[in-house]
């Protein structure tokens, strides 16, 4: 078995970002688009935290904080929104907002 | 005083209207509309209520004013419109006698250059030109008087304030007084502008200016959807000008490191640059696209088709910016760059070839035309074709020649046709006048010498030029027997369809409507004034430019003098006339006349000795516009050989042998004509016009599908970030 | 290590301390005023706005002063040079015009709340960092912040169906962005070891212009930073985002989180990506072909103006990427020139259409507007001043803009593009004057004049002003506009 | 050595899974425990990658507040209407499609390129000494000190603005 390198880390954030895009793609529920934005950024944080291990430098990880409260940021407010667009709406289905086209 | 360095206060007087106007002229509105206008400032829900009732009740009295635009309305002499009525014509002879001023101390100067710069206007880095060396751009807000722009400035100010004049009286009854001549004053400050400046970015300056205007004032009667389509169409069009103009003027600076007329000119005639004869390089570019921007503003083909869907706008506004000042920027700016074109004689012959062709091609459609103003403005898309046909075989000085007096006729022919509209209550249809000779005297006479003048009748304006061109256009190196017999063939047609209008306007039987003939009455003093002195004018405007050959002096020639130092390049290799007998320019002369005489005759004998000629032909034609070229073609000789020929003949074989010899002849003549310009409507409407639609089509129809992209759905806009970053990668693979 | 607060952190770092300052003061003071003196919280944001201005003028005159062209701070996370003045000036500038016609505004539609005002400044204090940062970090918290309070204001219709819609579409597509965008950062780190912009640019200096990884972070970077500015094919949040929002909050979108994108944009695109420049020139060429093409060609059929002028706003974002691919200094300063006079123009135009709300009419289409020559000849010729200037007819500001962008293209001989570029000049001019049309040669369905307001009627005269102003005597714009860009 | 692969893939797989399973499950709360699954997972890794800090912080943060938030919101919406409809868009074919080939393309770009990382070695502190959390702060308050400070900003837009769209009135 090869030992683990920073490409794995890398290879398994870019997977990660794949299924987190994968699911902004294709769920209707927005909720979950919203949690499958979580899985991107914690992608990133992967790809942060090993570029920090590899390049022993703890600025990475510094990045991955922010990245962190940024999440947690936009979670907030989008799920104010959400709230807010359920009001008055009645839906928390992706394709189901399109009032606004062409 | 010194008027040479306060000329920014010529085009200055013109804005200082325009502002008055458009911010305090609703105040000035006689109209019952002021009261409705309560202090903007109030806060919305207190004046909601009552406004509303206001609204609705000045709503409905707007659409009955404008009803009766033309009809005697009211609100007539109130003491705020009389100052509108002062302040605006006014303020453009204010313009006038400076640019008097001005051009008689140019005349002072020995150079008869006098540059003005107010200030830097787009300054940039340093930049690379295109051989490499370093140079500072810059444009300035500057004045340039010279010969040139002395010509044009005089034409603009002084036709200008005629026509503001005579709006006066033509606009009375309008509503939106202030708003016309606001947008009037707007646009002698922008063509002030575009004459006087000193560089090509600020000559853009008012070149998209006048559009602007033009624009708003061909949608001044905005009920009309046509009229608001036909603004539309202009701009659009003259867009697809203008790009090309943006271009070259960038290449320019590209190429030269500046943008002023003078030290391009000076940069162009220092031998650094060689005449492309021999291929098509970046000057025959940049020429060609500047040509382009000329084809748009003034209405050559194939940018032509907004001109006469322009006339959709008051009458004044045709003859101002359709017929004597805005549709001659173009011209004005190739003879501006007549040391560009000199250098590039491929983009000089493509310039003659165009003009030839629309002048013909114009006056062939102006052949068939039964609206008034249409014909005119065909007739001015042809004159146009005219000034570019002088430009093209580098007789600069020429064209500008043919533009001073033509500005003088074609205005007064607007005029006058507006005097006709005028007092036939809004018909612009030339079906239905007739015999109006006696009842508006002063608009028959004005307009019988313009329409002379056009035709090319020796001693009036527009002989001169028109024979100067056509000789020209001869005896040019870069002419040819070619373009000068287009030209001679226009010319022929020209008098034709101008006697034509004359004859079916105020000769002959009258086609008035009862209702309408007891209306019709000679217009104010305000529009027969300007009339009278625009006649004046196209009368003895040619003077300036006697021909050589009659041996006059040369104060006769006073215009190719004061011209000569402008196009000091272009004369330089000029003189070629002596290469050709002054017999041949005897006889080329003698025949240009000739061609007019016999347009007018034949005009005269179609539409006043026999008036049931065209008639009948027109019968024959109508139904037949729809149908295939072919057939009608074959039907057509059939009914003329054996309906008219053979089967009316009948028994009397002598009585129609002489109907076939004679008639017959003249039968023919029109026929083809008829038919010759049938297929240059036909042209127009489908091919021409059927391109601009096509292209205003096309961009429309493309705009469906990227919106449809648009589908709403938060997802699809994700999958399309998706796909653009697919396709960034995707590039970094198929690289 | 000694001192990491020093005293010229602090003096870089004012302008956005008074930002939080009022921005914290105005949501403290809103829980102290009535709700219909909520008004004179503009007069705040005014005071804070002046501070901030008073701050920039400090800076500039001391770098001027001692002969700077740039002031770091920070250990080189921030720096103050004149870019970021003169972004930040714009920003100021859309901040006070947009917070003055707001309070009328937001009063018809029933949500006039102080966190508006607290979120405006906020939204102003990101876009200070994103003009002024110069480490990674830095921008992508600033960008955050200032999308975050975006996010907010777009839905602050919070009743309006269509506001919901909008600002929750622009999360989602936002946040998804913003995930591509920190990706290709990480990336940036994992190649330089560090977030400072001057260490990856020297680490993608070090390496081929092909390299593979280098590549995967400019793309992810790119697409990040373009949707920002709503190029295509990543612009289409924006229509849909600007049509729903308050159309004070779309004026505000529409032109200072354009300048602070585009101001990030530059400075990713001249610092860390400048070495790459054979990788990227391409790609941007052809995004900004098709954000012409889009914008300029779905324009055509809109008849709500806001999504109109949203449409030709994606075109404007096509303009100001072209002097980027031009890339000499003509072009960059150009694009900062277009930045300038298009926050004005585009701010003017919205502002018309601010003033077309009613209690019972919502004023967005073109039918809204039509006639408007007989209510309101003041604002209508103003609207026309402003469709001019974003057609780019001379002598207005937009003509200025596009012009040195046009030159640019010309010198550096990328003369396709600049055709194109001039082409779309004509077709703009189609949808443009549909708007003209409908104001003046349309009658109108009533006559009553706009309703207006002190700010309302400030603002666009200031716009109106400065429209027409800059595009006259341009020689005290284009000076700030010879900005020092890392070169 | 050893042990640290098996956890690698090991987290892997638990990050990985719960991540495809987040985006699969019909009812939103089954995700949000997968979520936490898959983020749990990554938490592990930032503690192979010796971040123990983060490690803390993801746990913290996000499983214990990010997840209640979304579990909050789920039940406040009531998503039983949502779970009976079709979970996933009309589009999912060619999104999965064109996910796919974005993915395969980072492969590509990392497969190609992923080596060259390794060149780039800290200017920073190798070893010194410090606990991982005392060198994060060190570095946090002093070389990241300003963007720690807009952080606080970013959260407080953050407050204002989730309880501006979700409060009924304010």
């Amino acid at each position: 078995m090869h030992p683990i390198t920073t490409a794995h880390y890398l290879g398994l954030s870019a997977a990660l970002l794949l299924i987190g895009t994968v699911g902004v793609l294709t769920r209707r529920n927005i909720v979950i688009i919203l949690m499958s934005i979580e899985l991107i950024l914690n992608a990133v944080n992967l790809n942060l935290i090993a570029f920090s291990k590899a390049l022993q430098s703890v600025n990475g990880q510094i990045f991955a904080i922010f990245v962190i409260t940024d999440a947690v940021a936009e979670a907030a407010v989008g799920l104010g929104i959400l709230i807010a667009l359920f009001r008055n709406k009645e839906t928390v289905l992706a394709d189901e907002i399109d009032l606004l086209k062409w | 005083m010194n008027f040479l360095d306060q000329i920014w206060l010529i085009p200055l007087f013109p804005l200082l209207g325009a502002v008055l106007m458009l911010l305090f002229g609703k105040k000035l509105d006689p109209q019952p509309a002021s009261d409705v206008a309560v202090a903007p400032g109030v806060e919305h829900t207190h004046d909601e209520h009552d406004t509303h009732g206001h609204g609705h009740g000045h709503g409905h009295t707007h659409d009955h004013g404008h009803d009766h635009a033309h009809g005697g309305g009211h609100g007539h002499g109130s003491p705020l419109k009389i100052l509108v009525s002062l302040l605006c014509p006014g303020m453009v002879l204010l313009s006038f006698l400076f640019s008097l001023g001005a051009v008689m101390q140019l005349a002072q100067l020995p150079t008869k250059v006098h540059q003005v710069v107010q200030f830097t206007w787009l300054a940039g880095m340093p930049f690379h030109m295109l051989d490499g060396r370093i140079a500072t751009f810059s444009a300035d807000w500057g004045f340039l008087l010279d010969p040139l722009s002395a010509v044009m400035i005089l034409v603009v100010t002084g036709v200008g304030f005629l026509i503001h004049v005579y709006s006066v009286g033509y606009m009375a009854h309008d509503n939106g007084y202030y708003r016309f001549f606001g947008y009037l004053n707007l646009f002698v400050f922008f063509m002030l502008m575009l004459v006087l400046a000193n560089n090509y970015a600020l000559l853009f300056v008012g070149w998209e200016g006048v559009g602007l205007c033009s624009y708003l004032l061909i949608g001044f009667y905005y009920q009309k959807k046509s009229a608001a389509d036909a603004g539309k169409k202009a701009f659009v069009v003259n867009r697809v000008g203008d790009a090309g103009f943006i271009l070259g003027m960038l290449l320019l600076y590209a190429l030269l490191g500046t943008s002023r007329f003078v030290d391009v000119n000076h940069a162009l005639q220092s031998g650094q640059f060689h005449a492309e004869t021999a291929g098509f390089g970046v000057l025959s570019a940049i020429a060609l696209l500047f040509f382009t921007g000329a084809t748009g503003k003034s209405a050559q083909f194939p940018l032509y088709v907004w001109l006469p869907d322009a006339m959709e706008g008051p009458t004044p506004v045709s003859a101002l910016i359709h017929a004597a000042t805005m549709v001659t920027a173009g011209v004005y700016m190739v003879a501006r760059s007549a040391a560009l074109f000199q250098l590039t004689p491929a983009t000089s012959s493509i310039v003659a070839s165009v003009g030839a062709f629309t002048a013909i091609l114009a006056a062939s459609i102006a052949l068939v035309q039964n609206d008034i103003k249409r014909v005119l403005a065909y007739s001015t898309v042809s004159q146009l074709g005219y000034m570019f046909l002088a430009l093209g075989v580098g007789a600069y000085w020429v064209a500008i020649f043919h533009l001073f007096p033509h500005a003088f006729f074609k205005a007064l022919l607007f005029l006058c046709s507006g005097s006709v509209i005028h007092a036939m209550g809004g018909e612009q249809d030339m079906r239905r006048m007739g015999a109006l000779k006696d009842k508006i005297p002063v608009t028959h006479w004005t307009m019988w010498v313009a329409s002379l003048a056009i035709a090319g009748i020796p001693g009036l304006a527009g002989f001169f030029s028109k024979d100067e061109i056509l000789w020209q256009a001869y005896s040019s190196p870069s002419g040819s027997q070619v373009l000068w017999l287009i030209g001679l063939v226009t010319a022929g047609m020209t008098a034709f369809y101008m006697w034509r209008l004359m004859n079916m306007t105020f000769y002959g039987k009258s086609h008035v409507a009862p209702e309408v003939e007891a209306h019709i009455h000679e217009s104010p003093a305000t529009m027969t004034v300007p009339l009278t002195v625009l006649a004046i004018g196209s009368a003895l405007g040619g003077w300036l430019g006697v021909p050589k050959l009659w041996g006059l002096p040369e104060s006769f020639r006073a215009f190719e003098h004061w011209l000569a130092p402008a196009f000091a390049a272009a004369a330089a290799e000029g003189e070629h006339g002596g290469a050709h007998g002054a017999s041949i320019e005897w006889i080329l002369m003698s025949v240009s006349v000739a061609i007019a005489i016999i347009g007018i005759a034949v005009a005269r004998y179609f539409y006043h000795t026999k008036p049931e000629i065209p008639e009948k032909l027109e019968l024959r034609l109508k139904p037949l516009y729809g149908l295939l070229l072919n057939k009608w073609y074959v039907d057509e000789i059939y009914d003329f050989l054996f309906v008219n020929g053979l089967a009316k003949g009948g028994g009397r074989a002598m009585a129609a042998f002489d109907l076939s010899v004679i008639d017959g002849a003249v039968n023919g003549a029109g026929w083809f004509t008829r038919f010759c310009s049938t297929i240059s409507m036909w042209w127009d409407t489908w091919i021409i016009d059927g391109a601009v639609r096509l292209g205003s089509f096309t961009v429309k129809l493309l705009s469906y599908p990227v919106c449809f992209l648009q589908t709403g759905r938060v997802q699809a806009y994700a999958l399309f970030f998706v796909v653009g970053v697919l396709a960034f990668f995707g590039y970094y693979v198929i690289r | 290590m000694s001192s990491f607060y020093t005293a010229s952190d602090h003096f870089v770092l004012i302008p956005a301390i008074m930002l939080a300052l009022f921005g914290c003061a105005v949501l403290l003071f809103d829980l102290l005023v009535e709700p219909r003196q909520r008004k004179y919280l503009v007069l705040l944001v005014t005071a804070g706005e002046i501070f901030t201005g008073v701050a920039l003028v400090r800076q500039q005159m001391y770098l001027s002063a001692n002969g700077l062209s740039q002031l770091a701070a920070f250990q080189g996370s921030l720096t103050v040079d004149g870019f970021a003045i003169f972004f930040n000036w714009i920003f100021l500038a859309a901040t006070l015009i947009v917070a003055m016609v707001s309070y009328k505004y937001l009063d018809i539609a029933g949500e006039h709340h102080g966190e508006y005002y607290g979120l405006l400044l906020l939204a102003q204090c990101g876009m200070f960092f994103l003009a002024a940062g110069t480490d990674l970090i830095t921008l992508f918290i600033g960008l955050e912040l200032m999308a975050l309070c975006f996010y907010v204001m777009v839905g602050f219709l919070r009743t309006e169906k269509r506001s919901n819609e909008a600002a929750m579409k622009y999360l989602l597509l936002g946040a998804f962005s913003s995930g591509f965008l920190v990706y290709g950062f990480s990336v940036m780190y994992g190649i330089s070891g560090s977030t400072k912009l001057a260490d990856v640019a020297s680490a993608i200096g070090s390496r081929q212009p092909w390299d593979p990884v280098v590549f995967l972070a400019m793309v992810t970077t790119t697409v990040g930073l373009l949707f920002k500015i709503s190029a295509v094919p990543f612009h289409m949040w924006a229509p849909d985002a600007y049509e729903g929002a308050p159309t004070t909050v779309t004026a505000y979108l529409s032109v200072a989180s354009k300048a602070a994108s585009m101001a990030f944009l530059l400075r990713i695109f001249l610092g860390p990506l400048a070495p790459a420049r054979v990788s990227w020139e391409w790609l941007l060429s052809a995004v900004a072909i098709a954000t012409m093409t889009v914008g300029n060609l779905a324009a055509i059929n809109q008849n709500n103006i806001k999504r109109l002028l949203a449409y030709s706003s994606i075109s404007h974002a096509g303009y100001m990427l072209l002097g980027l691919i031009a890339g000499n200094d003509t072009g960059i300063k150009g694009v900062a020139v277009y930045v300038l006079v298009y926050t004005f123009m585009n701010l003017g135009a919205f502002l018309v259409v601010v003033a077309l709300r009613r209690k019972d009419i919502i004023g967005e289409e073109l039918d809204d507007i039509a006639g408007l020559i007989h209510r309101s000849p003041g604002y209508a010729s103003l609207m026309l001043i402003f469709l001019l200037s974003l057609a780019g007819i001379p002598p207005t500001a937009g003509f200025l803009g596009k012009y040195y962008i046009f030159l640019s293209l010309v010198e550096t001989q990328h003369y396709t593009l600049a055709v194109i570029a001039v082409l779309y000049v004509a077709v703009a001019i189609y949808y443009y004057f549909r708007i003209v049309r409908a104001m003046f040669i349309r009658d109108a369905a009533d006559r009553v004049p706009l309703a207006s307001s002190l700010g309302l009627r400030v603002a666009l005269g200031v716009s109106g002003v400065l429209t027409l102003g800059i595009g006259i005597y341009p020689e005290p714009f284009l000076q700030m506009a010879q900005v020092s860009l890392m070169r | 050595m050893l042990m640290d692969t098996i956890l690698f893939y090991l987290f892997a797989a638990l990050v990985l899974g719960g991540g495809i399973l987040t985006i699969t499950r019909r009812n939103a709360v089954h995700s949000a425990i997968f979520l936490i699954l898959s983020l749990l997972g990554v938490a592990g890794l930032y503690l192979l990658q010796s971040a123990e800090f983060l490690f803390a912080v993801q746990i913290v943060l996000y499983v214990g507040g990010i997840m209640v938030l979304f579990l909050f919101v789920i039940m406040l919406v009531n998503l039983d209407q949502a779970a009976k409809e079709k979970q996933f868009n009309r589009q999912w074919t060619v999104a999965l499609a064109c996910a796919g080939l974005v993915g395969a393309e980072i492969f590509y770009f990392l497969a190609k390129g992923a080596g060259a990382f390794q060149l780039a070695k800290g200017t920073a502190e190798a070893n010194t000494g410090m606990g991982n959390t005392e060198r994060l702060a060190d570095a946090l308050f002093s070389q990241y000190l300003l963007p720690f400070e807009i952080a606080s900003l970013l959260l407080l837009v953050a407050v204002v603005g989730s309880v501006v769209m979700a409060k009924k009135r304010i």
